[in-house]
């Protein structure tokens, strides 16, 4: 029988299958009753410093091929997260804090609390507008993220992963600039937009919004190979993967660990034990005895 | 997005409408839509009317209800869905809808012959489809006693033998559903609550409507009674738009 | 009876539908033919100085929601694609010489040769390689954009339109940069990959490719919208445009034309008709008279 | 992209082999595959079999054919398809099968009882399946007369009586093609001729494989005489992979 168990950093997972940020991960309960079905990790709603509403609905465009989503980074705010994270840990295993702000130091502010409420590590959610230049995000900006990076490393003891966003020129000066994370995930959502034709407005009251699913798979495949060329860095691969077959071309074009969200949307919660099940008939099927032998066999 | 011209609109409460119009899905009892008026924002709200045509009965709550109270007849509504689960079709014999606010807009399909009625409101204008029912067969509640029983929907309840009712079916504020579910729990009657949070993406995705790790707007609104045992959180606390956990 | 006519640069267009460059536009015989079966104007392949066989095959990967190829710009060269724009011309709608190129000379003398083949105007695609950098599009690099076209416009007279790739983290100072083209269009195909589980390799030969087709569109229409909004430019809409309803979609977003391509793979080439019948329709329906009437509407 | 694996391997002839495995879609006589070998490249090659196990019978011409005719049984090939429209079923009674080169491979699914045969080669050497005919009905040529006729296809078809077939199947280089083409245009007889150019994508969009605005890969590679006399490119000019227009 093949192991469907991987490593991300120096965190030991059941399944490649983690709960993806932003999804279903906003209240405790449903993120222990997420680990509870077959996930081998949840990441939580990216939290900030403050209490924010996010963009008032619609919030989400349902697309054949995905979804587009302008939740706007609503969360409670660091402060009133910890019962949630409380919560989520009796599900037994790894929770991992997503984090955004815009300076090193609210990052660092965030990941201590984050570490205090007991979290397993920290994800970067480097997507998030960029105040000092504008129009771009953080994480478009290498020299921002390299100090973000190294400044959180000098504070925290728990894993550090940085997610990366896909709307950029140059992923490798960033993902250069992220060297010192502990894992990248990618990719986050690509920039989109929805207009009702009949009503004809955009339809996000945001007008854009971050295109997820299935249309968004190959792009992430692509980042997640080019960056493992390059860098060698480990790497969490997520964006539209709905099956086994998504979640191998992933693997094998670099990722150690997956994250799915938007499937959840067609499949329910209970996708997390069928991507391990069907995992694990694929090694089966074609020789593999661990998730490890198959990352990045495209490479070469 | 799904889009019908509005066939009618029928004022029938202070301000609650009915807006009707055509929509050749099939639509069950219990299900709802996400009605978008465009620039202004989109609410969850039940289908009070699943035949042909269908219907909403929205009340104006603020500033996403108030714009789709306003639509004219021959103005166009916005909207997503169905989504959601439905109300089991009741068996044979009598039964009850209870219905708090607008809550009875959801249970609205489900009046028959059959059906006795529990409708509680702040005050007698407030109160709707009480003409629905057999005369004989609803109760009116207000808060302020303008009409029916001072009193809310439990008080009503206490009143009743529910011996004679095959299934109860409640849609309302959760504190009130909280009432009625401790009430008749040592019962044993066969109960469903529809239950009422914040929704965003209504798709089970966005976890601003979760209950203890269910989703609301996908596997209910309508949950059972044994559902609602394991729910800690029904009636106790809820998760505002932020995410920051509140009492209810 | 509403009218489907509309205008880009200077060059009236039948119906808003052209020919997108790439797809069936190597052959004069089948642009000939193409422009007989609706479409308003056909932009020919991407045509460079010397020939170029292209990546080996595989070129082509079909996915459920759209295509990756990698044909690598493929092309005859310039001296040897007069004959196909003889015959393409045969068709009596405009034929737009699509060129690319790495230095504003190439760009120039390229177009110079084009103008002489009759074409009707001129498309700039911005994205192959850029050999000063490395690793991005010439597209990426504004100085580069800006002098491009100062010097084509200062040496031909026929309309010069730009094409933008997606694959950029700053789009605006891009279309800034492309500010005295006639018109932008909009977009390229997107970077992505695919593996081949089973044989553990990306299918393409070239193994990157760019992603076309309906998982694209939404992306397109978000740049459409911000690049419209942003500098009111004449904008030509492409990128997964399979229906009426996604024409109207840019339109509303703020394009004044289109192109399609992909679409020709699932629907064939009767595609072009039928999205002018339906155009039409829709356009009978919602009581509109113009194209440029519902151009940008969804801005407002 | 699909993958089966290779069943067996038989070599028919000189550096050609036919390569059998299981495919479960329906496959019809002239349609093809993109047969991909991992890091190689990919080509056009027809299914000389469309029962079951399904079959290929390829050359080694080059860089891309030479990995897949090294395929042994076991291995997986890998192919997309099937593409392109097919021959259609000949009438009842006697049909001539007209095969040059490879060509005889997309024509083999349909040697039956009644199909008469012409297959032209360099070399005997280089001939193949025409064992799979009544031994009375084939005519082999070759270009340096090792076997049978020494000629080409058209050699052999001058000395045949037309009239006696229903039909005529025609499959091998453009050259020879035309030549059969001008041949039988006068004498009004129903042909069908597969035709190949270079294919890249095969699903109609590179333009690498049109004749006179038709994409070969989709609309063929089957035409009758009534499409051939409108392809003025047919015999005459093609483009090369670069899109460069050459004489043929
Ligand atoms: C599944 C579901 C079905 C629903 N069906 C219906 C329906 O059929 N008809 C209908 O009228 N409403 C229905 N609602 C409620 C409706 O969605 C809300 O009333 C609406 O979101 C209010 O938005 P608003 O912006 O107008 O008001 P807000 O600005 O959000 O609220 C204004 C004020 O009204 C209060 N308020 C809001 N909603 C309610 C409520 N339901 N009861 C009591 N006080 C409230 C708020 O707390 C606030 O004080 C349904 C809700 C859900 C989740
Ligand atoms: C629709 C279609 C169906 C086909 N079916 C078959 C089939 O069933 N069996 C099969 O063996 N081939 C078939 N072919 C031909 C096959 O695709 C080519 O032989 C192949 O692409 C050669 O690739 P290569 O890289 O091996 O050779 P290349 O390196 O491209 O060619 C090497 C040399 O061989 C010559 N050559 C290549 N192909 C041919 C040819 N077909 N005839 C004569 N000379 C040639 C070239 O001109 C060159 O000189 C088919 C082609 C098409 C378009
Ligand atoms: C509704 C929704 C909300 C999201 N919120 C966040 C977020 O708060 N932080 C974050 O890093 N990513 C967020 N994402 C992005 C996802 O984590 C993930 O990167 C992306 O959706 C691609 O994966 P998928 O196709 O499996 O959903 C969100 C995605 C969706 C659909
Ligand atoms: C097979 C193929 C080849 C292409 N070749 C070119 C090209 O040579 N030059 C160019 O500017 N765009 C090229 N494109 C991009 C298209 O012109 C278009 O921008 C993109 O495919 C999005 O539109 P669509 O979804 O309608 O195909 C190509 C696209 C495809 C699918
Ligand atoms: S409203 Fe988003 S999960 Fe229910
Ligand atoms: S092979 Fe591409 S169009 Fe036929």
């Amino acid at each position: 029988m093949p192991s469907i168990r991987t490593k991300i950093g120096p965190i030991s997972l059941e399944n490649p299958f983690m709960l993806a940020s932003g999804i279903l991960d906003e209240n405790g309960y449903t993120m222990k009753r997420i680990l509870e079905n077959g996930a081998s990790a949840v990441v939580t709603k990216s939290i900030g410093t403050d209490e924010r509403t996010g963009y008032s609905t619609p919030v989400i465009v349902e697309l054949p091929y995905g979804l587009i989503n302008a939740i706007g980074l609503a969360n409670p705010g660091i402060d009133n997260f910890g019962e949630e994270i409380k919560i989520a840990l009796k599900g037994n295993r790894p929770v991992i804090g997503s984090i955004f702000g815009s300076t090193p130091e609210e990052f660092v502010n965030l990941a201590l609390k984050m570490e205090n409420y007991g979290v397993n590590a920290i994800e970067l959610n480097l997507s998030c507008p960029h105040v000092k230049g504008f129009g771009s995000e953080v994480g478009s900006d290498p020299d921002l993220v390299e100090e973000i990076i190294k400044e959180l490393k000098s504070k925290i003891n728990i894993p550090v992963f940085s997610k990366l966003s896909p709307n950029v020129t140059d992923i490798l000066s960033i993902a250069k600039a992220a060297e010192r994370s502990d894992a990248l995930v990618m990719i986050n959502t690509v920039r989109a937009m929805s207009i009702d034709i009949y009503a004809r407005k955009p339809v996000l009251s945001n007008k854009y919004g971050g295109l997820s699913g299935q249309a968004i798979k190959n792009i992430g495949v692509r980042y997640v190979y080019e960056v493992k060329k390059e860098t060698g860095q480990q790497i969490v691969g997520v964006g539209g993967i709905e099956t086994a077959e998504d979640a191998v071309e992933y693997i094998m074009a670099g990722a150690s660990a997956l994250q799915v969200g938007t499937v959840i949307h067609k499949k329910g919660i209970g996708v997390f034990k069928e991507l391990s099940r069907e995992l694990e008939e694929f090694m089966n099927h074609e020789g593999y005895e661990t998730v490890s032998e198959m990352t990045g066999v495209a490479l070469s | 997005m799904n889009f019908s011209i509005i066939l009618s609109k029928e004022v029938v409460a202070k301000n609650t409408v009915t807006l009707k119009f055509s929509f050749d899905k099939r639509v069950y009892a219990g299900q709802f839509a996400m009605v978008w008026t465009p620039g202004k924002g989109e609410i969850p709200i039940s289908f009070s009317h699943t035949g042909d045509p269908k219907g909403i009965t929205i009340k104006n709550y603020g500033d996403m209800s108030a714009p789709i109270v306003a639509l004219n007849a021959g103005e166009r509504i916005f909207f997503r869905g169905p989504y959601g689960n439905s109300f089991t079709k009741p068996k044979d014999g009598d039964y009850l809808l209870i219905g708090g606010g607008s809550g009875i807009a959801s249970l609205a399909p489900m009046i028959s012959k059959n059906a006795h009625g529990i409708i509680s409101a702040r005050s007698m204008e407030d109160l709707f489809f009480l003409d629905k029912f057999e005369k004989s067969k609803v109760i009116a509640t207000t808060d302020d006693g303008s009409f029916g029983i001072k009193g809310n929907a439990l008080d009503a309840l206490r009143t009743l033998d529910l011996e004679k009712f095959q299934n109860i079916y409640v849609c309302g504020p959760e504190k009130m559903m909280k009432g009625i579910y401790d009430y008749i729990k040592p019962k044993n009657i066969a109960a469903e609550f529809s239950l009422e949070r914040p929704m965003k993406c209504a798709i089970g995705i966005c976890d601003s409507c979760s209950v203890n790790g269910i989703q609301i707007c996908k596997t209910g609104p309508v949950f059972g009674m044994d559902s609602l045992r394991d729910f800690t959180e029904f009636g106790t606390t809820r998760l505002m738009l932020s995410g920051k956990r509140v009492n209810i």
